[in-house]
């Protein structure tokens, strides 16, 4: 069944663990993203103007720091991955059962990044 | 490890334990086996902080043999707010002391060894080799790394808990033939200045103790047969709808330094020779104490 | 309800409780506000079995300023597996005593009061009137309808939690404009031969303890103002894979003869001229007790 | 979009509070009832031979009793509906809020059926 790519797709974001206070203090969001985004994740250009990819976890985590977080970007984001210490979870599943930065998103996916306690 | 009271050979639990924890005895697929399999059993529980006070009553209640209490801090009045082992009296005395008098008072019976020093590189295989199974109560960075890779060395599962503010995580690790050590879920420590403890960030006492009552709900199901050994991790939050959540983790890495199958034997992690503080990013006073 | 040892004009709270309840005044959206919120407060908990030897400590030790332990039961040997207040020494002594005693030791601050007298249809509203917040931690159908009647009257959110076997519930009634009460979720009360006890059906004891840890949450939740006022069940089960879930419950039923607000005014329920024990379909030992 | 009406919807029918024991034992099961059954819930017959309507949970009760439930049939159904201290949840939702048992299934609800506890 051949069907057209949706310009964007909708996606439900969780921060936990303390992460949410990076991102308003809210720890549930919706956000809607292009499908097709620039290979070289930058997020500042729409349309993308060179060679794209379908919109995956790597675009996301630029796409979050640069959109969403509202300060201390280095809490969430480090090397063009989520920094140290923070847990991917794809549908409630370790995102490294997914392919990691990889995992191309699909509309309606609940992505959810935790930061890891360590307090007792 | 039992006490022999009464222990005649035609039971294999004293009679009078049958009256006593008739009400766990009873559950399907638990039964006499499982009662036998805790009196059996040894639990090192390090840490009795938040997470410690609320998982030991209940490993002591429930007729464990012999539980290992690890912590080298003192009592503080600041803890009274969420260590219900503690009380007033014994602000001043070492926590493993304390929680070993409280324990003392449930159960009579069970063997408790209180130990105050440190938990070391150096001295945490020998510590921890006596016993079945490794309860994580800590509170820094440093330590918990370096119970899952005493866990590891060891072949001990570790049930890891760990609670800050209005929220909470457990997970089992190094569980069956698959169950992923800490380090292949986190291989890379976060800085320092990423990690903040209960003193500096608060914490809810009943989050934390919600946290330690779950360990010893896990170490009781692993004691008894009773676990799936799936790895998953258990998030709560007390101020979400919903407040669980559970995670489906990944198996054993085969490239983990400390339980990989598919590495080079000088790769391996030597425990001995490994600096926790250092791996971890240096000390901060808060970590140290 | 504070003790008053120096307390000035200048602080709310006296100073040393500044550093006592420092690790949750630092937290979000609970500060000094809620500090102060618990020292004046009063909660009730109605039974200090598995449920209640959870929470209680918890509510003392995060400076709950009053608490009444409610229960005429005395401490048995077969309560030691789970009701971690108790020991082997106050064995044959009353729960609310045994209770009260482990809560001084704590917080010696706290006003306890200790009642082991039944709560009755007749005595409920005078008993619990002078509360703020209701905890049920019983172990009977009766008295969860009794204390749902009792709470709606008297107009205080009733934190509800359950447990048998490997399974807990846990919901809060009667709270806000339009939260249900129990009878609003469950109208009719189970037939007797349907419904077990924890003596009967058995339980495991840290899952009756993390209910009474939640059971804590939620009342501190309360008490400080940090709770959402959805009506939600949150359900347990120690052996499930996830085990925890949570369900969006109704909100208050018109029709509702305890808290409905379209029902002829003598079809009221009349808690004065209801016997819960007839209504629950006739008593069997192990309620009675 | 007129899309023909499938013959059978498949549902998860979880079980808890001590409910599992009359089914097998067993918290979680997967069923295919047909989407259209008997008016008067009778579950033996198939197809119908009277007048239908579209499956819903009074049907579904009565289709649990016939053919999944074990044992003592009492202690989950009674006098159309399940017994006093069930509670049953239509996709993490209490069913009063959903039309008890007059709410039409859907291909994959998850329904649950709760015994409520009472031990403390
Ligand atoms: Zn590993
Ligand atoms: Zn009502």
């Amino acid at each position: 069944m051949a069907s057209q790519t949706p310009p964007n797709i909708s996606l439900k974001i969780e921060f936990s663990g303390g992460l949410e206070l990076l991102f308003s203090n809210q720890r549930s969001h919706k956000i809607s993203i292009p499908s097709e985004v620039p290979k070289d994740n930058n997020t500042r250009l729409s349309p993308p103007d060179g060679s794209t990819k379908p919109a995956d976890i790597s675009y996301l985590v630029y796409y979050l720091r640069d959109h969403l977080l509202q300060e201390r970007g280095e809490l969430f984001e480090e090397d063009g991955t989520v920094r140290p210490g923070i847990l991917v979870l794809v549908n409630d599943t370790d995102w490294e059962l997914e392919g990691e930065g990889d995992y191309v998103l699909k509309d309606g996916d609940e992505i959810v990044f935790i930061s890891t306690l360590h307090g007792g | 490890m039992a006490v022999e009271t009464n222990t005649t050979r035609s039971t294999p639990i004293p009679i009078e334990d049958y009256k006593r924890y008739g009400r766990q005895m009873i559950l399907d697929g638990f039964g006499l086996q499982g009662q036998v399999s805790l009196a059996k059993a040894s639990v090192a529980v390090v840490g009795a902080g938040g997470l410690g006070c609320a998982s030991l009553p209940y490993l002591a209640s429930a007729g464990v043999g012999r539980i290992g209490i690890f912590d080298h801090d003192i009592v503080e009045i600041t803890n009274l707010q969420r260590q219900i082992l503690h009380n007033e009296e014994t602000v001043g005395t070492p926590k493993a002391q304390s929680a070993k008098k409280a324990l003392q008072r449930i159960n009579s019976k069970t063997q408790i060894d209180a130990i105050d020093t440190a938990i070391t590189s150096q001295n945490a295989l020998s510590l921890l080799k006596n016993y079945d199974i490794i309860l994580d109560c800590t509170d820094n960075v440093p330590t918990r790394y370096l119970l899952s890779d005493a866990a590891v060395v060891l072949n001990k599962p570790l049930v890891s808990g760990a609670a800050q503010k209005f929220d909470g995580q457990l997970s089992v690790y190094n569980l069956g033939q698959n169950g992923p050590c800490y380090r292949c879920i986190f291989p890379i420590p976060p800085r320092p200045a990423n990690v903040g403890s209960c003193e500096e960030l608060g914490v809810l006492g009943p989050v934390v103790g919600t946290i330690g009552n779950l360990q010893a709900v896990e170490t009781i199901k692993i004691l008894s047969g009773l676990h799936d050994q799936k790895p998953t991790m258990l998030i709560y939050n007390a101020l979400a709808c919903p407040p669980f959540r559970s995670i489906k983790l990944r198996s054993r890495r085969e490239a983990c330094p400390a339980c990989g199958t598919n590495i080079d034997p000088d790769k391996r992690l030597d425990i001995n020779n490994t600096d926790y503080v250092q791996f971890c990013g240096g000390s901060t006073p808060d970590w140290e104490k």
